[in-house]
């Protein structure tokens, strides 16, 4: 570690008083002007759109659009010039953090690196001027990109069936949901229940309850797997289907798997895949081969996509033979040709059982094209490691935090071998500590990393969610380690630092309370 | 089979997985490669360098959903920013941080009208994108409600009769044939029976045309794509959803919200949690987690660059150029309206010739002039729907014209010459 | 102004002594990760590149290139992978001002906004994979766009011909002068010396012995233009040229102009227009007009090249009939077609007279794409409100900084109306507070600026050059006034603290005079 | 005429600023556009994407030459790391912060030895880049030195008898036929008679080759183009100039050095600025001032990218595949090598058909099959010199054969026809 006296930016600058408070105030100057809005920024007359030539006769507008239907007043948009945005948006990008800036270990969000190379290909003209509706004949290009990309989900899910459609991983779980209800109907069953375990990310049940089903919770055991028991005690002829992630959000692999599959297809229910850890088992395993009819991958963490700061996304489902049928509209469907030529690609809307669309058009089509080039990067072999490491950074990681004896106060919910990610409990922490985990995660934003996942899943208390990924340094999670044992060390000198936390960001503890009160959510003009 | 499948590959090198992505996109043909004039929901506007210069800073690039508001302040403003731009257009009070993309923000107002008076049905016009009533429909029927379609005359909306089992009548402005609905009418009409409105609308006309909220519209929706995101042949882009106060507590995804920190410095977090699934879980109002951030940041920037002034400017070039060539287009035998309604950026012509093989002489021409009506409306069958964006200059719609004149004419010798 | 209050970051952390250690310590942690340098960041194995198949018969090196030719040990270049080099130099990034981020009046630097519509350009394949030995028959684009861009300078310098090659402002310069030196000796001249006022900028002088000339200094009169009698004193037959900027290094007009060109000419010299202060005069008056022979542009400047942290620019030169014939090699001609097709253009390297080259190839490309972008956006009026708004922007912000009461302490060095810039000397300043106009420039940095140009001209002790361009806001010249106030006002209670300043970068005021004496200018490895 | 002239234009919205460039792009035959195997001083190498990814950000793009070092650590850190690689490259202790361009760095590098010795004569070697020789010349004018051309013999140079006049010998590695110069040997020679050696040198086959500085060259230059930069037409790229610490108060230039902060914090500034115009004015060592230090970080960042293994496989593939590729066009009859010596990435052929027709023949197909030395060297009038980077695959490189042999093949059969 290096020596702490290399540092010190302010708490150097010269002890006379009267210096401290002036160089507060020159950050006072920058601060205000830091905190305006880009409506705030707006004076008349100012503007950075110049309109293209007229160049049709002009008309008065009562001819061409009558006054009923027009707007009173222009909507009071910024006025503003290109320097001022520019200025304006930079300013505030650099009050964020980003994965390029340091350690971002999310739990459960697979914070891995973002290739430049997909920015680049994505923008491509062919690719990024692509109209939806242009002819397929005029977009084989794209059709064959989608092609390939559903037969390399396929081979990962160990499925055979993929729609690129759905737009993110909760919206692949609601495809998954009507497509069970459609299974169950086209056999003139009516189901009314879904099984969730109780480690389930919230879109599962809320996924559930969209989807017109009634939830039932399923515990876990002493050892973090769902509870056999309480599983079988619930799957019942009225479960639709049981949601499930593997790893499960523990971290940990659900070793009773096929166990699951066989008491839930027992009761001819589905079995779906929540794909958000699908990064722990890339070329190891495959949910197919484990018994799941349905998963989503979320291209947006396994195969990265930018995360933008809360999307885009992308929610890609594979399915097994059973529920092919009810699968989204359209289709992108490959016609080889006898004669030699390449395979034509084409778009199929005839698909008489289909759940029908979940949106417009065919996807996200440019998150597609990144996630095709972060595959075809790294092919199978790749894609292997990709998830070995992953495991590999994680276990690497709890063990460090053991050795700096961090267990002592944030031991791991469940003793075992993790997969991608672990989960910490700060309850020890809290009650010798008194500092909760939440304080814990504002002191860290002070050491320049992101802090884990916080308060999931549920049921471990005071939890804490830390996902590597493979793309960190042993540098890196060995800093992490060190960061964390110097907070629990500063908490057991004096547990308000971190409650007080943090002290050098842009804003300090922000009062959530009091904004979901009195709702401020736009700016009054 | 498993992984080692040729489906993934070996791995290669960066210049080669380039070069093989270059040559995918060399098989497109994209709005840069033809005249094009197809919209039907996605329109090639220009997107302004400083859009892309910004949302390419991995700043805003690469973090996830703003968790941690202290080191995600510039994300939040933005939303905050993003949300007062959007209810400034939409005329409605409050906007939530985005959604996926333009039918699906549509089912997802339905459900928010399922939550609100939990009615049986929803009346929806043809004159809906397509995307969005199918979609519509599909998610209702988890929802065990009905979807009623109601008819298009004289290329607007008529509602027939409405009763109280209505929760909600669904409507587009402009809708799909490009004309201007009487918005204030079909609000009034659900409020009899107690329906919420809820308007699909297209931002860019909305620079000319009343806002939702002057029509008492519920709940305005809508694809954002034409607000400084790329066509990305139909996504990502993002969904807006704005809704009156009172609609405020059963509003999906993601709100920005002010407040101050231990200090009193203005400040912004992500509020009203408590309808989101990952504290209410079950009984959230909705299961979206993942959003459309980026795009929607794109989109304000995009309303910053074209400001107050900027997109009425827009708006109007538009509507005179539209309107010089639907006078244009229809001086054309053989080419007329398909219906004479006010229009802003679009407008839907009725060939009498295969639209199909009319279509396909243009494109050999290099030339792309709409999107065949025939596709989703049977009672349209040789309807062709053009798109009039900025980017389409007045020598372009001439040539446009010439193109399909000779398209047209050339269908009709055949015709003759088979006779 | 906003009140300080809405500011305080550290200050206001809780006030126990432990959390401000340990706040501080946290930065410890950040900066010692920050520091390193890529090569610190270096661990055997590690990699980016990937190399692309071998796809060609192998063969033993020895037989390729022979053991004697070939280096002993690979170049021990940094071994990391794609992601700690995008972290790394993102976090470097960040430890840059830059003008997206704030106001930057450097003087005579001319910082305006650089739209960013030009790097869209740029970068299109076209123009940026244009290979510069490519068939002229299949660069019609381009060298229509450098003929184009010709025009352009040609019209706003009032001079006929143009050569895009020179790299930067200070090659045009050395252009110049070599041009005025085949111009000479042509006619059987040989002239030894070359004039240039006090108040010239350095590449001046540096450029005339470059060139082999001799320099001879002209002095500047109470008024701060050339000093006429000085300069007949000096105009013999032996000078070659007058080297000269106007508006001055001063900001002012060089009201003499026309009586100057008469003197130079008189002896039959040539006259030089330096055109780093262009910004302030275009579509208003042109050097040609003035009665220069030479004048070189600063696309980098006047026409928005980003300045990349120094470089890249481009120096085009504008000249008169009579030094055409010794323009650099290859030109770029247009030949129009009779039979009305569109113009060919080509290079023309058939000049017999010409100083030959001065580079490779044509010149900075990519440069010329920027700046002709910008011109086509801005036209001739565009270009015109230009420089009458760098003009107005110069005189509001001088007049603001003497009803801010700056002028007691920091008058401008000549009592006239301004050009795009003016100087301002803190001679009172640092006889009245004790501080120097370094102390000042170090100050403004913790107020979130960048300093304007210190110390030139040197004809003006303690001078301060502010430029602060078309492209800033009425709002930010108030603000900037504002800061300059309260860097006086703070200096009035207690000088050390601009002394010490700045407290809140990276790094605090650095040893420049070590750095010179034991330089240290590449990493040991 | 005045600026209102029809050359300036009235000025026009982004997006017909865009188009207008768009069309002018689309009038330029880019490498993107045809198989390209032109090199002669500039090359098509692949830039990785990180490169413009991280040279966009409006952090090193926009700033100015950093004069307060205090808030330009990222630039003058930079700046040092990159003097670090060069130095490490061309195995020479100093380097400074870059200059304009390849050849232009030659001038530079003349000018540090008529400082350093003050003698009358430059030799320069004829395989050095002829726009590097003639901007050599035109210097040398205004210095009143004279600069004698040493002959190329089968290939490589021939110093001939040096005398004491000569103050630099000038050499290229590899040189302008591609043919690997015996440097040590060149060094030496000019050693004998106290003159300086400048080489410029070409950074990626430096991967493979003894680094002037194991050959006791006194100043390496070079085109750093091939260092993550674009061809951009022939620029903005930069130069590279190092030397022996001897001449480190002669470096034209910027030079980036380590220091530490009142603190003692480690920091860095513009160091030996007394070596420079702002300072020293007319006793300056050069007039330079903006120089390119954004292409300067495209290279480190690209050489980073690299690795310390990588620069040495990218030479190895290129070697490789260059042997192959000269071995497969000699086998075509009517085409003979135009020296024998070791190449790495280009090599020179002998046409016994009219360069000038065979390349038109070519290009007609697609296919650039290279630089006609005959434009700079009439001693090989038909002369073709042949680039080979890793981004000419081997199908390329037969497809070249494939072309070059039917078009010499057509251009004697015209020849016969003829007679
Ligand atoms: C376990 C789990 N399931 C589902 C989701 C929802 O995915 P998305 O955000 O793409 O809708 C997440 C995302 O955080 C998750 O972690
Ligand atoms: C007055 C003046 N002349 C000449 C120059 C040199 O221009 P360049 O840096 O482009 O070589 C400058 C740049 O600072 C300048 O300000």
């Amino acid at each position: 570690m290096r020596p702490l006296d290399a540092s010190r930016p302010l708490d150097a600058s010269h002890s006379d008083g009267a210096s401290r408070r002036v160089a507060l105030a020159a950050n006072g100057f920058r601060a205000a002007d830091d905190g305006l809005t880009i409506f705030e920024r707006s004076k008349p007359g100012r503007r950075a759109f110049v309109a293209p030539e007229l160049d049709v006769p002009d008309a008065p507008l009562d001819e061409l659009l009558p006054a009923e239907f027009r707007r009173a007043e222009a909507p009071r948009l910024p006025e503003v010039a290109e320097p001022e945005i520019v200025r304006h948006y930079n300013r505030l990008s650099k009050r964020n953090f980003d994965l390029d800036t340091g350690f971002y270990p999310l739990g459960s969000c697979t914070m891995k690196h973002n290739p430049k190379l997909h920015e680049r290909v994505a923008a491509l003209p062919g690719h990024g001027k692509l109209h939806p509706l242009q002819h397929p004949a005029r977009a084989q290009g794209a059709l064959e990109l989608m092609w390939n990309l559903q037969q390399a989900l396929a081979s990962i899910a160990g499925l055979p069936h993929v729609s690129l459609q759905p737009s993110a991983g909760s919206h692949g779980e609601l495809a998954g949901v009507l497509l069970t209800r459609a299974y169950h109907e086209d056999r003139g069953e009516t189901r009314t229940k879904v099984l969730t375990p109780d480690t389930a990310h919230g879109t599962n049940p809320a996924t559930v309850t969209m989807g017109g089903y009634e939830i039932v919770k399923v515990g876990t055991d002493a050892s973090g797997n769902v509870d056999l028991d309480d599983l079988r005690a619930k799957a019942d002829r009225d479960v639709a289907c049981l949601m499930l992630t593997n790893p499960s959000t523990l971290g940990l692999f659900e070793t009773g798997i096929e166990e699951i599959a066989g008491i839930v297809h027992g009761v001819g229910a589905t079995l779906y895949y929540d794909g958000a850890n699908l990064n722990a088992i890339m070329g190891i395993c495959r949910p197919g081969d484990m018994g799941f009819d349905i998963v989503h991958f979320n291209l947006h963490k396994t195969f990265t996509q930018p995360h933008g700061g809360g999307g885009p996304g992308a929610g890609p489902i594979a399915v097994s033979d059973r529920i092919e049928p009810y699968l989204p509209r359209p289709q992108v469907v490959r016609l080889d040709s006898d004669n030699g030529d390449r395979p034509r690609f084409d778009l199929d809307y005839d698909r008489p059982k289909s759940i029908g669309r979940l949106r417009g058009f065919q996807g996200n089509y440019g998150v597609f094209v990144r996630s095709y080039a972060y595959i075809r990067s790294l092919g199978a072999p790749g894609l292997r490691e990709v998830s070995e490491i992953a495991v590999l950074n994680a276990n690497y990681l709890l063990a460090k935090l053991r050795a700096a004896g961090v267990a002592k106060y944030l031991p791991a919910a469940y003793d075992r071998i993790c997969m991608h990610e672990f989960v910490l409990s700060g309850a020890p922490m809290k009650r010798e500590l008194e500092i909760r985990t939440l304080d814990l995660a504002k002191r860290m934003l002070d050491f320049g990393v992101h802090p884990p996942t916080v308060y999931f899943p549920l049921v471990v208390d005071e939890a804490l969610m830390v996902e590597p990924t493979e793309t960190e340094t042993k540098e890196t999670l060995d800093r992490f380690a060190e960061i964390v044992a110097e907070i629990l060390r500063e908490a057991r000198e004096d547990p308000e630092v971190a409650r007080n936390a943090p002290y050098t960001t842009p804003v300090r503890r922000l009062d959530e309370a009091a904004a979901a009160r009195r709702p401020v959510i736009r700016q009054a003009l | 089979g498993t992984p080692s499948d040729r489906a993934l590959g070996e791995g290669r090198s960066e210049q080669e997985v380039y070069e093989e992505l270059r040559a995918l996109a060399a098989r497109n043909v994209s709005t840069e490669d033809e005249i094009s004039f197809l919209g039907a929901g996605m329109y090639d506007h220009y997107v302004p360098a400083l859009v892309d210069a910004i949302i390419e800073r991995s700043e805003f690039l690469t973090p996830y959903t703003p968790y941690q508001p202290e080191i995600s302040q510039g994300g939040l403003q933005a939303m905050f920013e993003y949300q007062t731009a959007i209810s400034e257009l939409t005329g409605l009070p409050v906007s939530n941080a985005s959604v996926y993309e333009g039918p699906s923000a549509v089912g997802a107002a339905g459900y928010v009208a399922k939550l609100t008076n939990a009615r049986g049905r929803f009346v929806i016009s043809r004159g809906v994108h397509p995307h969005s009533r199918e979609t519509l429909r599909t998610l209702a029927r988890g929802w065990g409600m009905d979807v009623i379609e109601a008819p298009l005359r004289d290329g607007v909306t008529d509602l027939g009769e409405l009763d109280t089992d209505v929760s909600a009548v669904i409507v587009q402005q402009p809708n799909f044939l490009g004309a201007v609905e009487d918005l204030t009418a079909l609000a009034t009409a659900a409020r009899e029976v107690g329906a919420l409105t809820i308007c699909a609308c297209d931002p860019l006309p909305l620079g000319l045309l009343k806002s939702p909220g002057e029509c008492r519209v519920d709940i305005a929706v809508g694809e954002g794509q034409t607000l400084g995101n790329r066509l990305d042949f139909g996504g990502p882009s993002f969904g807006f959803f704005a809704a009156t106060d009172a609609l405020l507590r059963r509003m999906p995804g993601r709100i920005a919200g002010e407040t101050r920190d231990v200090e009193g410095k203005r400040g912004y977090v992500l509020t009203l949690q408590t309808r989101e699934q990952h504290i209410r879980r079950e009984k959230a109002t909705s299961n979206i987690c993942t959003a459309q951030a980026l795009n929607a940041l794109a989109g304000v920037i995009y309303l910053s660059w074209l400001g107050r002034h900027g997109i009425v400017e827009l708006a109007e070039l538009m509507l005179k150029r539209t309107a010089y060539a639907r006078t244009r287009l229809t001086s054309i035998p053989g080419v007329t309206l398909l219906h004479e309604r006010p229009v802003v950026r679009e407008f839907a012509l009725a060939l009498d010739a295969p639209a199909g093989r009319v279509i396909e002489r243009c494109l050999a021409d290099g030339v792309n002039p709409g999107y065949p009506l025939g596709r989703d409306y049977p009672e349209y069958e040789d309807g062709l729907l053009v798109a009039i964006t900025e980017l389409r200059t007045r020598a372009d719609i001439d040539r446009l014209a010439d193109t399909l004149a000779a398209a047209v004419a050339a269908d009709r010798d055949d015709v003759e010459m088979a006779a």
